[in-house]
């Protein structure tokens, strides 16, 4: 079989917040949290999409609408046809995992709801730091409320829900109580330095999904380069001692041109 | 038994990173000569930073890849860095460079090489660019031109112009090219172009719908251009093209490749595939008493 | 929902036998089109006997065919019974000529319009025989010259200039053609050519050395071309190279194809291949609501 | 996988007759009698040979020196390497067959001795007629008396062994006492022809192993043509019905050129 995109048939659209979409379709294939598929929109473009949701009958992707790739797939309605090829990626690890704090930054909840699923039936004792700009962008608030309940802490930076401030913050907290057996995180990548930074001062493991601008996805352009790392194949989803050994993590990435920026140049794109 | 002078660079084997593949910056070409490549490719500079085409730009297709990435680059003039870092790799290192007029080719030549790269390769054989390249492999007279500029800026450094098989008469044009001072011949790039559409999109899936094809399905086009080349010049010979493992490298050499390219290979086994081929070249050679992979370059001619 | 008129050819589908694929004699291509195919076209046919090559002719290398079976003929003048006999065949038949000179091209035309083929197709490209074909449908010049001459002699038979992957640009080529008075454009034949080495015998395979490659590895460069020519003609093509499933047959037609060449699929699927081709179209249009072939014809385009 | 040749290495070579040299080699493959390889001399040429021995440890092929290939094969000895592909065609069937006889003329013998092998094993009663120029030619004769004892039937044109005579001749006499359920043969086309004739005209089943001028060996070049049939794939064994409505078979064969001649023009080219 090849890796050509295979198209899909969206069978339903839900609107999560004012600006993100979760779509759902039929596509078999296995895969594991923290994995993404190349999303094709036929005759436009074709963008790397972790998976919010996995099981047997279907799955779906979570998009912010952004620029211009994710604004029309914002507005595709169910019966509307994508490409998608993949799952790509190493996907997070819960091996040995009996204690977990999740930390999502923005749009980062995306990979992360597969892993709480994974969690949760892997009887994983798990707590959930969900964090936005403000109360209207917290994605999936209401699904990890019902399923995580008192163990969902909400953050947001003007504080019109839960505590007023940074993810991080929380984060901090909940290690000075609790030591887990791993930290997993996504979101803004100067938002997962912060996490990086707090887990190895307190000596805790960590996996964190990170991104970079994607061409083929499976590890042949070499466009998706982090260090000697490529994040497509790689990773996404790094450990925390992969990432302090990092000379580019929070600090480089590259354009499509393959030219180097810090990663405040490139702009906080997923500061979402 | 592998052990590989290819134009003074010294080899722990003949396989080599191709150009384009995994080769954006130095950190990653120097974990592919750790994971056993004799010799790595960097991604061909350009003369100005370029973007590339829009995705999808490489996709597999059941018989090889198919890519059209449209030559981004960060230009030469960013390429300090990498350099720099890359005076630390395990095995010597090739620079590609393109351009779409002959004055491009010889300004980024000029602007690389103080760095001192092993060699440069001059990729006039890109079928995604519509200038930039094809033109310039095609015909033996241009190749020859752009050989020419490009040796005189050169100096001591070895020059290899990478050839396409879409040329009507490569051994022509390789003639011309050893002629106008090249060091080394480099065949193949990809094939073509081609086409991948998709029925149910009823769309080109390809952003730039055409792009260049690779992998197992150019094989025996490239072991022809390389059998031809072998016999039309007398420096050595690139080969590559749909070598996925160590028979196909064996067949390369027989051919008349002194050096093995190995791109796509990369998708099928992983950043592996070096140390798998190289093994399983041992292997062979074991089994049928070479001692040298010397011996065999050149062996299927008469 | 198949059916398909190709210049004036009534098909009952728009699958077409190759050249040269099992249409040495006349009992064997009425079976193929009992077995399905809507039109079959006669092995090429030159102008004198002709022994071929010395096997190894025709190889399978996992990927595709490769041959270089060196277009032996009996002769125009040796084709009399056959063209007889295929009077009773259930789908239109093209004849398939070839020269090595205008005069040779015109030659066999002339011996062969007596008796009447539903349409003549002029193989411009065989790249076995190295002045046969291959110099006229690299430039768009020479194809014209053949085409005209050709045309002239063959009155009301529509005629079908056949090209080669290894046109620097096959749309140029195709769209000469055309204003020659080509009725039809048939693409590609064979790519390359190519080479298949054998390791443990040191050894080129085909005893020619080089052959054509075809099958499932050329289908990008395939549509490619189709999809260029496309755009360069108004005359309907003949696509072909790599068509191995009903799904591949929707893709040529996307790409412009009006009817739909298979040769090597009968390695990989049997004689039965056009009937499955069919088959598997007919699902596929169902699926998707489209009523007739006609409907997705050029579909890929903007 | 791919059908190109594999180099085998002849493990030995046993001189049969005069002119018949068995050549034995390693080759895993699933074969049936009747079957054949390409089998190629790298830079020389490639031809259908039968396989003449089939076991799970070796195949072996028996050549006629005869042209400019089987000579050359012929002065190979055991270390030789000789490029194989295949097996090709149908074989013969068993199927339903209690009592058989088998007819072979000169090196028609090599497709039937693993037929005469699998006959033994199914507990087929089985007759062979085997025929040849002279004593000397007879190919596979003292195989063929340790397997078949008295059920072995010589005949030679110059009766220098066995009965004066041709094959047909035993076969017709066998077929005056007894009623097989079918009859095999292989051997020389005219002789073939004879056998069938005799067959029909019993109403006695019976299948033929063909030979045309062959070059992909797996019914794509057309170049094996024998009416509508491909012999290397539809063949090389024929039923006698099959062929008994040809319009070829016994009459016209085809050169390398595809010309149609008639078999005698074409030369008794097997009659060994
Ligand atoms: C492994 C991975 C998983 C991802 N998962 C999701 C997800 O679940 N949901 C989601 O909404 N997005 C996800 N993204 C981001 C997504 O691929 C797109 O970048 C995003 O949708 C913006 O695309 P756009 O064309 O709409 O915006 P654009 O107009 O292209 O860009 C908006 C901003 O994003 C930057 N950008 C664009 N494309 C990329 C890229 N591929 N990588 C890095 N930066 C880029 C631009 O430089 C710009 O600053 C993921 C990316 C990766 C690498
Ligand atoms: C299915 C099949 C099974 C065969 N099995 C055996 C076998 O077990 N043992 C064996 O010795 N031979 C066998 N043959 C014949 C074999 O393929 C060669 O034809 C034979 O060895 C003579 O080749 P040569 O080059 O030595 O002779 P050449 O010099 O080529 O020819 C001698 C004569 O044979 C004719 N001839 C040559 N090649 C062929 C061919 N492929 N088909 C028909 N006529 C041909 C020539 O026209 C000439 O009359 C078989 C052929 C077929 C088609
Ligand atoms: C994704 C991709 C990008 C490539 N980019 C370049 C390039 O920048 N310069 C170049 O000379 N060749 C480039 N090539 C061609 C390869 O170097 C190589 O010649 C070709 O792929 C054939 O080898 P393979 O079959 O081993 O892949 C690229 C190939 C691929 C697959
Ligand atoms: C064994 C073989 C013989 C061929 N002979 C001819 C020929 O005589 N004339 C011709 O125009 N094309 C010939 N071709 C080319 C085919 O007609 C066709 O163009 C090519 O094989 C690509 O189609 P495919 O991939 O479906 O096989 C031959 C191809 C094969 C495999
Ligand atoms: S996107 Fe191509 S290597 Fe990661
Ligand atoms: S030998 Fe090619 S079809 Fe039989």
């Amino acid at each position: 079989m090849s890796e050509l995109p295979q198209i899909v048939k969206i069978t339903k659209v839900q609107r999560e917040t004012g600006e993100h979409h979760t779509l759902f379709f039929n596509f078999k294939a296995e895969a594991a949290p923290g994995q993404f598929l190349m999303v094709w929109i036929p005759g436009v473009d074709e963008k790397p999409i972790s998976l919010s949701k996995i099981s047997k009958e279907e799955l779906a992707i979570t998009v912010q609408c952004k620029g211009s790739w994710s604004k029309r797939v914002c507005g595709f309605e169910s019966g509307t046809k994508i490409g998608v090829r993949g799952p790509y990626g190493n996907g997070f690890s819960t091996e040995g995992v009996k204690k977990a704090i999740i930390v999502a930054g923005g749009c980062g909840s995306a990979p992360l709801m597969p892993l709480v699923e994974k969690c949760l039936v892997e009887g994983i004792e798990t707590k959930f730091i969900l964090g936005a700009q403000n109360a209207k962008k917290l994605l999936f608030k209401k699904e990890l409320i019902e399923k995580l309940g008192d163990n969902l802490y909400i953050t947001t930076d003007d504080g019109s829900e839960g505590t007023k401030g940074f993810t991080t913050q929380t984060l901090e907290e909940l290690l000075g109580k609790e030591k887990p057996d791993c930290v997993y995180s996504c979101g803004p990548e100067i938002m997962m330095k912060g996490v990086l930074d707090i887990c190895q001062k307190k000596k805790i493991k960590s996996q964190l999904s990170l991104e970079r601008y994607m061409r083929c996805g499976f590890g042949v352009c070499g466009q998706c380069v982090m260090d000697d790392l490529m994040v497509c194949k790689d990773g996404p989803v790094f450990s925390g001692k992969t990432l302090s050994e990092s000379a580019e993590f929070g600090k480089l990435t590259r354009l499509k041109s393959g030219k180097e920026v810090s990663l405040k140049e490139f702009g906080d794109w997923r500061q979402c | 038994m592998l052990e590989t002078d290819f134009c003074g660079l010294k080899m722990k084997n003949p396989t080599v990173l191709a150009s384009g593949v995994m080769g954006c910056n130095a950190a990653l070409l120097k974990r592919v000569a750790r994971e056993g490549a004799g010799a790595v490719t960097m991604k061909s500079i350009g003369p100005k930073e370029k973007e590339g085409h829009k995705n999808p730009t490489v996709l597999e297709w059941e018989h090889g890849l198919i890519n059209a990435v449209g030559l981004p680059t960060a230009g030469y003039k960013n390429a300090e860095k990498e350099f720099k870092e890359l005076e630390k790799c395990k095995s010597p290192v090739i620079a590609s460079i393109y351009g779409s007029s002959i004055e491009e080719f010889t300004e980024v030549a000029e602007g690389i090489i103080g760095f001192e790269p092993a060699m440069i390769e001059i990729n006039i054989s890109c079928p995604n660019t519509k200038r930039e390249g094809q033109i310039f492999g095609t015909s033996p007279e241009v190749a020859a031109e752009v050989v020419k500029a490009v040796a005189e800026v050169c100096g001591k450094i070895p020059i290899m112009p990478k050839l396409t098989p879409q040329a009507n008469n490569i051994a022509a044009v390789a003639a011309a090219c050893e002629q106008a001072g090249a060091n080394a011949i480099c065949a193949i790039n990809t094939l073509g172009p081609g086409m991948v559409i998709d029925a149910d999109a009823r769309k080109p899936v390809l952003a730039n719908k055409f792009g260049g094809v690779s992998g197992p399905a150019i094989k025996p086009i490239a072991l022809r251009c390389v059998y031809q080349i072998y016999e039309a010049v007398s420096v050595p010979i690139l080969g590559l093209g749909g070598i996925s493992n160590g028979r196909d490298a064996i067949e390369m050499a027989m051919a008349g490749a002194t050096a093995i390219g190995v791109g796509s290979a990369t998708f099928y086994r992983g950043i592996e595939a070096f140390k798998l081929i190289s093994d399983e070249m041992k292997t062979w050679m074991k089994e049928q008493g070479v001692k040298s992979i010397k011996e065999i370059v050149g062996a299927a001619h008469d």
